[in-house]
């Protein structure tokens, strides 16, 4: 936010008279470059805000997707329920998935990316911090942008997949497939940003001696992720600009009659959409990584497997889409190599879980809420994992596919997967974040709850499916739900009650926020923790590390902490300093000169300027025009302007002892 | 900091927003929340502008900002966007009463003057320090500047050469095209390796091309284009009434007509003329035997493939009946056909057929122009 | 996604001189993990995303090229000459490109200015070739709308001619920045940055160039 | 703790396996034809080593938190890892995986096998119906002589491989009888074939998979077996000739109220206008998918509107839902007589079919569709024209 120099005699502003000062000479013009305030916030390059603003937006989004499940839920709990119109029940899975998937599940995950990546790699920053500023803009505008149209005309009601010809304005004619058309372009802008400068990171800005079988695992996992996006959100893209061509401009890439094939659309979506399964695992899966040696105070097992079989799953996963098509009419030689390909991606899958199982094996195992999480994701992510096998198996897929076995399926992924990891990583590093902890006994309720009810509302839905039920039907006839006590209409009703219980767990970590919010500091190293992110305060200076560290090992931050007084094969650990002593180490230490990125509007100008273009498309082609001219202006402001602000931008120290702008210098 | 009038504005822009909500959320169609939802976005607007400049009130929040107020400023330098500025507004002015081209141009003209002009006033009033204040006019103009400029720049060089290009023959663009290509690069070696010629020659010959290619652009634009026709097409002739799907001749449709298909998986039939003069055809699965024809479902796209190898170049059609011509009552023949496929290659037809077969007598039935033998039943139910 | 290639530092255990936190501030000299500047890393990245969107429209023109049904084809439209012409333009405007890109590294901002804005007048010239192209398609009844062939035409080279004219304001901005000495960072690397894309968009040309244009149906 | 999670594990897995529906009518775990059954045979092993993995890993996981957890001991070894066993636990999954690769890409490609099929009915999907068709060269038992179209409920012969060759005329849909074989999504533009055979005579019920729309839950259908001499009874009845109503009857009057109202969507074939011309319904011209279901013998079917609701009262359905294989084939050729006709929704239907069924058919709203609609319109009849279309429907066996 500002360049932290020790003070000196430098005049802020050469040649200028002495009532002439940055705030009133630039008036507007001048860079946002206030440490307080909401403007500190808004206009923030700082990696760390804008790695918690993009969390926030997330668990919003969370609470949205997560109310439209429960209305869900409770049409269905009732044969042939009237909580929902069919109109309705369409919008909502479609909004429901679209939030969790893009609006929840990838920001969360971008969240901890942008937040821990630069700290696990010893980095001051990510590469490009406007750049960031524009990612999470972009990611909440595109958000607000999709669900504006529940009072804009109606959400978009064709699922997520949004299959072709079934989104073509004939068959949903109001505008919510546009509004979700042009969401996503915007939120994929955000990701393909997001993702390069993710990638630079994690490549160009390592500390010295952090060579990449050095970086902490959650940073490769991430890494894997941003490769992941940045080669699958452009197909997507072309997917949704044909789309919108189709709906809005005429072109006929989807429309039968004109000879076209409606395939073409699943192809498109399924190479993205099936990498778009690890983009979202994997960052847990990196998560629970670093949860479990902390909390088994042993190192990963098998360090390289982990890395290796992370980047499998990331190579092989391009190379799986066809297995959401198994029904669709593919020829049987592209079915039974997709299916024998799908087969192969679950080895790397079940090395992880292998690996993580044997981190935890002769270990020291402390049950906080994060390692309950962690610990829930392996039993969770196991049981998602083996009835993928089973639908791996094409035949048996052609049973599956479409009904609410597929449902179960993927809900063990993502929710037990994904979302469970995602918790273990906020309880994990909340005390680094916010510099308080979390309330150990909400957050057990917060897991034991969340856990029995993603059980009851997804468990049953194996039986459903197995049993007949196809998804996506606003309602159910109790002439197909079977005889005996155990019937559909059964099973229904405990899955429905079921996400109640999920909700009030979900509903627990708020009031876990809320009660701990006057929690005392927290300790400077809560959890005995390993890596790099925790070589530094909570929460962490705006320049991260007081000085760059020097990485000599995988877990620096351990083995500064013990040491190994064993001898010859016998090894035995003892420790020669807490956290505190080697982070005041580190201040002792502290560099001189700290050039840290300034605050800019244009991120946010440029940011807006793309939801207007939208509604310029469903609406009016002026605003199109309007909105185009705003991001000229900005992408024009921002590259003239450098990335570190000018001296000149700085107030200089007030004779009557006014806080300066420019912070002057750290205390020592 | 809240003053009597952001106060109202604040109130005001709460209760449009919640209107416009209630709305969306009540109320079918979308015009009311757009309008509403405006509503709320304009009264936002104005609530902050207020609430950033304390209804322009400084007194009622500070005196102090008061007296630090800037030094003095020196008198402001001659301009010359009022002049532009006052010349759009003319320009305008007569475009209103002529075309509409010179109406946008003078809309663009005050835009940009007033732009100018706001920023340069801005500008030269914000520090006594002349340097200083070039810096701001850059910091606030150029993002506008370079990229208007740029595309204004490549705006000119494309529209008057396309228009020179769309005026000249069709022989005579490639020439135009190859030897304006090779002028530009000849010049640019040139420029690039005797440097001593100055600047100002460079500047020149550049404005001296500029001013031939608008001048150009500008003349061939009044003078018109080239004749460029419309081909024609198996659909267009069909709808001129010309027999195309009955005769086995070459149409102007059918000249250099693609030959072959990328869906060649999952059609609805693939029709096969064999060297015998005999029509077979190939369905997705078997069918029994003994079967006379094909069965396609009534409104229905169908994909059709015809695969020619017969030695010689043919085309399929398919009689479907008949239909009163629209403006008389005449019956005339339902046809669809594919054009002039040569031997070997095949065509995708694409046939929605509204009417079941039974309304026809004799039914519909696949024909090759030309072939005798070459006949196929159609049943529609 | 193998990391493979990437060059290793060796183990360091000092601080090298002039590490820096990586960021882009112009002055200050750079150290990062792989050796590559950031800018230059990202431009790759950024380019490698590229090619599956062009992988994905040429896809889909190649699955539609022959979907016109009974309405207007590619040979009845094809002007393979000009079409010729326009892309021998746009290659030479590559080598004009390396000349500004020699240019800067030898710090010639006058010769620099000369080539960028000569490249941008051959991008220009071949922009106004496609205007020209797509105006004599469009009234000889090949319409946006027309048939599967005609919407995946003009989306796949429509998308390119935006690349195009995106390059060529960068171009022209490039210029003026250099002349009113507001360029921030490296200039060398940015009109090296610049030259990539330009390259890439020219590359992606000749592969559209060849599977639309020469390619027979 | 360890007993205890073993306990649950055994109590869920009989939960599992006890808590299953009885006789759900579409679970694939009851297969009834050579299709079905070898997906059972290849997917039951898969689930069970699927199982026996899922239960292997938990077991292993509670027995490390309960081993494991800290008791104050040392901090442990800083382990790395152990490559070979690392190696060997990765091979030991591909290996099973191998295992079960190798029968699926046999099963895949017998299935997809269709040559052996006698006998082809065509379906075309459409919101939200079914229509299936018999084509004169379908050579379903003695053959086929004349086309015949009926929706929502197939009607074939048991032990005879049947190709369903299947389309759709608006969106994708998808064909299920979970009981005879897998689903394959219907695609307009493009002809999909799925085959099913049944061993014994029965009614299997099945669903579209493929998220359709509006009304994608109410597009059902079924398939009902029945034996030779059965099928072809009904292949008759189906190939008969139309009677007019007798005069002065409710539904003779219930003629003209088709006619008038009806007719322009829904074939029955035979019928005449005044001038003895036959009248052909023309659904493309206010239907957007450009099909209605033919109705010409619509009680011989028991169920109505994309097999949605049915034609049979509470009370007759399971005489012929649930009647033993013997006896199905005679139960469902009765058709519907008057006593068992469900006219309380039959009536509700045509009163304002899309306040029953969730349709596209808002006048005001079909500016999209060029004014189509998509589904049945509410045609505002009056009670006596319902009174009098449903003793005409009643007729149509």
């Amino acid at each position: 936010m500002a360049i932290i120099e020790r003070p000196t005699d430098t005049p802020a502003l050469a040649g200028a008279g002495a009532a002439v000062t940055p705030s009133s000479s630039y008036g507007n013009f001048r860079r946002p470059v206030q440490a307080t305030g909401w403007k500190s916030w808004a206009f923030t390059v700082d990696h760390k805000k804008i790695g918690i603003m993009y969390g926030v937006v997330a668990m919003v989004f969370f609470f949205v997707g997560g109310i439209e499940a429960l209305l869900i839920r409770a049409q269905l709990a009732q044969p042939n329920g009237t909580i929902l119109s069919a109109d309705k029940y369409n919008q909502m899975f479609t909004m429901h998935a679209t939030t969790m998937v893009f609006l929840f599940v990838m920001p969360m995950a971008a969240a901890f990316a942008n937040y821990m990546m630069p700290l696990q790699i010893g980095a001051r920053d990510v590469a490009f911090p406007r750049l960031n500023a524009l990612s999470l803009w972009l990611f909440v505008f595109g958000g607000i942008f999709i669900n504006s149209s529940w009072i804009l005309g109606g959400a978009a009601d064709g699922g997520w997949f949004m299959y072709a010809p079934n989104s073509s304005v004939p068959f949903s004619p109001t505008n919510g497939v546009d509004f979700w058309t042009l969401g996503l372009l915007i939120t994929g802008v955000a990701s393909q940003v997001g993702a390069i400068n993710l990638i630079v990171t994690a490549l160009n800005m390592r500390a010295p001696g952090m060579k990449l079988m050095r970086m902490p695992i959650f940073t490769w996992m991430a890494l894997v992720v941003q490769f992941l996006l940045l080669f699958s959100i452009p197909v997507i893209t072309v997917a949704l600009f044909l789309l919108m061509f189709q709906r809005n401009f005429g072109a006929n890439f989807f429309s039968v009659e004109a000879g076209a094939d409606p395939l073409l659309w699943q192809h498109l979506f399924w190479l993205f959409g099936h990498p778009e399964v690890y983009i979202l695992v994997l960052p847990s899966f990196g998560i629970i990584s670093e949860v479990l040696p902390t909390f088994s105070r042993k190192p990963l097992f098998g360090y390289p497997f982990v890395v290796f079989s992370g980047a499998a799953i990331g190579f092989v996963g391009f190379g799986v889409w066809a297995h959401h098509m198994f029904a669709a009419g593919l020829g049987p030689i592209s079915v039974a190599v997709f299916s024998v390909a799908t087969m192969a991606i679950a080895v790397p899958t079940g090395v992880k879980i292998i690996n993580w199982t044997l981190t935890m094996w002769g270990g020291k195992l402390w049950f906080t809420t994060a390692m309950l999480f962690a610990i829930g994701l392996i039993v969770q992510f196991t049981i998602g994992g083996l009835s993928g096998v089973t639908h791996a198996v094409a035949p048996s897929d052609t049973q599956q596919t479409d009904t609410y076995y597929i449902v179960a399926h993927f809900h063990y992924v993502i929710f037990g997967g994904a979302v469970l990891g995602l918790f273990a990583g906020i309880y994990y590093w909340w005390p680094k974040v916010f510099g308080k902890m979390l309330s150990e006994k909400i957050g057990r309720w917060n897991f034991w709850l969340m856990i029995i009810g993603m059980n009851m509302t997804f468990g049953p839905m194996h039986i459903l499916g197995l049993q007949g039920q196809p998804r996506r039907m606003y309602i159910w006839t109790g002439d197909r739900a079977g005889d005996g006590f155990f019937d559909l209409a059964f099973w229904n009703l405990v899955a429905s009650i079921g996400s109640l219980v999920l909700g009030i767990g979900a509903f627990l970590f708020l009031v876990n926020v809320w009660v701990s919010r006057k929690n005392p500091p927290a300790p400077a190293d809560p959890w005995d923790a390993r890596s790099l992110e925790w070589l530094t305060t909570n929460p962490p200076k705006e320049h991260n590390f007081d000085r760059i560290p020097t990485v000599h090992t995988l877990d620096e931050f351990f083995h500064r902490k013990y040491e190994d007084v064993g001898e010859g094969d016998q090894h035995d650990y003892k420790q020669v300093a807490t956290g505190a002593e080697v982070i005041e180490l580190e201040e002792k230490y502290a560099d001189a000169h700290i050039h840290l990125p300034s605050p800019s509007y244009w991120p946010m100008v440029l940011a807006i300027s793309l939801p207007i273009i939208g509604y310029g498309v469903i609406f009016n082609t002026l605003l199109i025009v309007a909105g185009a001219a705003i991001a000229v202006l900005a992408l024009f402001g921002w590259a003239l302007e450098p990335p570190t602000a000018d001296e000149s931008e700085f107030d200089p120290p007030a004779p009557d002892g006014d806080q300066p702008s420019k912070e002057l210098a750290v205390s020592v | 900091m809240f003053t009597t009038g952001s106060k109202f504005l604040v109130g005001a822009a709460v209760l449009a927003t919640l209107s416009a909500i209630a709305y969306g959320v009540t109320q079918d169609g979308i015009m009311g929340t757009v309008g509403l939802g405006s509503a709320a976005v304009a009264l936002w607007f104005l609530a902050g502008l207020n609430l950033y400049t304390r209804d322009n009130n400084y007194w009622a929040d500070e005196i102090a900002s008061i007296e630090q107020a800037p030094a003095a400023v020196p008198a402001p330098a001659n301009s010359v966007w009022p002049f532009a500025f006052a010349f759009g507004a003319a320009v305008l002015a007569v475009g209103l009463v002529t075309y509409q081209a010179v109406f946008i141009i003078g809309v663009v003209l005050l835009l940009v003057s007033g732009a100018e002009w706001t920023a340069e006033a801005w500008a030269q009033s914000a520090s006594a320090d002349t340097g200083h204040n070039a810096n701001v006019r850059d910091r606030i103009a150029n993002p506008l500047e370079f990229p208007l400029a740029a595309a204004i720049g490549i705006g000119v060089v494309v529209y008057a050469f396309s228009r020179v290009m769309l005026f000249l023959s069709k022989t005579n663009t490639v020439i135009a095209f190859a030897v304006l290509g090779s002028i530009v690069i000849a010049l640019a070696f040139f420029f690039a390796y005797r440097p001593r010629v100055p600047s100002k020659a460079a500047a020149v010959v550049i404005g001296v091309g500029a001013l031939g290619l608008i001048a150009g652009g500008a003349a061939a634009g009044l003078s018109g284009e080239r004749e460029i026709h419309p081909h024609e097409t198996t659909s267009g002739l069909n709808e001129e009434g010309v027999d195309i799907c009955t005769s086995p001749d070459e149409f102007e449709a059918d000249l250099k007509a693609s030959q072959s298909v990328s869906a060649t998986a999952a059609v609805a039939a693939t029709i096969t003329l064999g060297s015998d003069g005999e029509l077979s055809y190939d369905l997705n699965g078997p069918s029994a035997p003994g079967a006379v024809g094909i069965t396609l479902p009534r409104s229905n796209p169908n994909n059709i493939i015809f695969q020619n190898r017969s030695g010689e170049p043919r085309r399929l059609s398919a009689s479907l009946g008949t239909m009163v011509a629209e403006g008389s009552t005449n019956e005339v023949p339902v046809l669809m056909c594919t054009t002039l496929v040569d031997d070997g290659g095949a065509q995708n037809m694409t046939m929605r057929i509204d009417l079941p077969s039974i309304t026809t007598p004799g039914g519909y039935s696949f024909f090759v122009p030309g072939v005798e033998s070459a006949e196929l039943n159609l049943v529609v139910p | 996604m193998s990391d493979a290639t990437i060059a290793e530092p060796s183990d360091v255990e000092e601080i090298p001189a002039g590490y820096d936190d990586g960021q882009d501030h112009a002055g200050l000299p750079h150290h990062t993990s792989t050796g590559l500047s950031n800018t230059k890393l990202a431009m790759w990245l950024f380019l490698g995303s590229e090619c599956l969107l062009f992988g994905g429209l040429i896809s889909t023109y190649m699955l539609y090229r022959n979907r016109q049904a009974d309405q207007i084809g590619p040979d009845q439209l094809w002007d393979i000459p000009f079409t010729s012409a326009t892309s021998f333009v746009l290659l030479m405007s590559s080598l004009t490109m390396v000349m500004a890109v020699s240019a800067a590294k030898r710090k010639d901002e006058q010769r620099t200015k000369l080539w960028l804005t000569v490249t941008a007048l051959l991008g220009g010239l071949f922009v106004a070739g496609q205007v020209y192209e797509f105006t004599t398609f469009y009234r000889e009844g090949l319409g946006y709308t027309t048939s599967l062939f005609s919407s995946s035409f003009y989306t796949l080279t429509g998308f390119h001619g935006v690349h195009v004219a995106v390059g060529i304001i960068m171009l022209l901005s490039l210029v003026a920045m250099l002349a009113k000495g507001k360029l921030v960072g490296d200039n060398a690397e940015t009109v090296e940055m610049i030259g990539l894309y330009w390259h890439f968009v020219d590359i992606v040309w000749i592969l559209i160039f060849t599977l639309v244009y020469l390619i027979p149906a | 703790m360890n007993r205890r999670v073993r306990i649950a594990a055994a109590v869920g897995l009989a939960a599992l396996v006890a808590g299953c529906a009885e006789d759900a009518p579409q679970d694939m775990f009851q297969p009834a034809g050579p299709n079905a059954q070898s997906i059972y045979d290849l997917s039951v092993p898969v689930f069970i080593i699927a199982g026996v993995i899922g239960v292997i890993v938990m077991v292993f996981i509670a027995i490390i938190v309960v081993k494991f957890r800290d008791r104050g001991q040392a901090i442990p070894d800083q382990v790395h890892g152990k490559p070979t066993l690392e190696i060997i636990l990765t091979i030991i999954p591909a290996l099973i995986l191998i295992g079960v690769a190798i029968p699926t890409v046999g099963t895949i490609m017998a299935l997809n096998d269709t040559s052996d099929t006698e006998c082809v009915i065509n379906v075309t999907g459409q919101q939200w119906w079914w229509e299936i068709d018999y084509p004169t060269q379908s050579g379903c038992g003695s053959g086929i002589d004349q086309p015949i179209i009926t929706s929502g409920q197939m009607v074939i012969p048991i032990g005879t491989p049947v190709l369903v060759r299947g389309t759709s005329r608006d969106v994708i849909h998808s064909w299920w009888i979970p009981r005879l074989n897998g689903k394959r999504d219907m695609v307009p533009g493009r002809v999909h074939t799925n085959r099913i055979e049944a061993d014994e005579p029965g009614i299997y019920a099945g669903q579209c998979t493929e998220f359709c729309g509006l009304s994608h839950a109410n597009m059902r259908m079924e398939v009902i077996a029945m034996t030779p001499e059965d099928f072809e009874a009904w292949k008759l009845n189906q190939t008969k000739p139309y009677e007019s109503p007798a005069e002065g009857t409710l539904a003779a009057k219930g003629e003209q109220t088709f006619i008038s109202q009806c007719a322009r969507c829904h074939q029955v074939n035979g019928l005449e206008d005044a001038d003895g011309a036959p009248i052909v319904s023309r659904p493309d011209l206010s239907v957007y998918s450009g099909a209605a279901p033919n109705l010409t013998h619509l009680m011989t079917r028991n169920t109505f509107a994309g097999a949605a609701y049915n034609l049979l009262t509470p009370e007759c359905r399971p005489k012929v839902w649930n009647a033993p294989s013997e006896t199905v084939g005679a139960e469902y050729l009765k058709g519907v007589t008057p006593d068992c006709l469900n006219s309380v929704e039959l009536r509700e239907w045509l009163r304002n079919a899309p306040a029953k069924k969730p349709m596209y058919a808002d006048p005001t709203k079909l500016e999209a569709t060029d004014g189509l609609t998509r589904g049945m319109p509410n045609l505002a009849l009056s009670e006596d024209q319902i009174d009098e279309l449903v003793a005409y429907l009643l007729e149509r066996h």
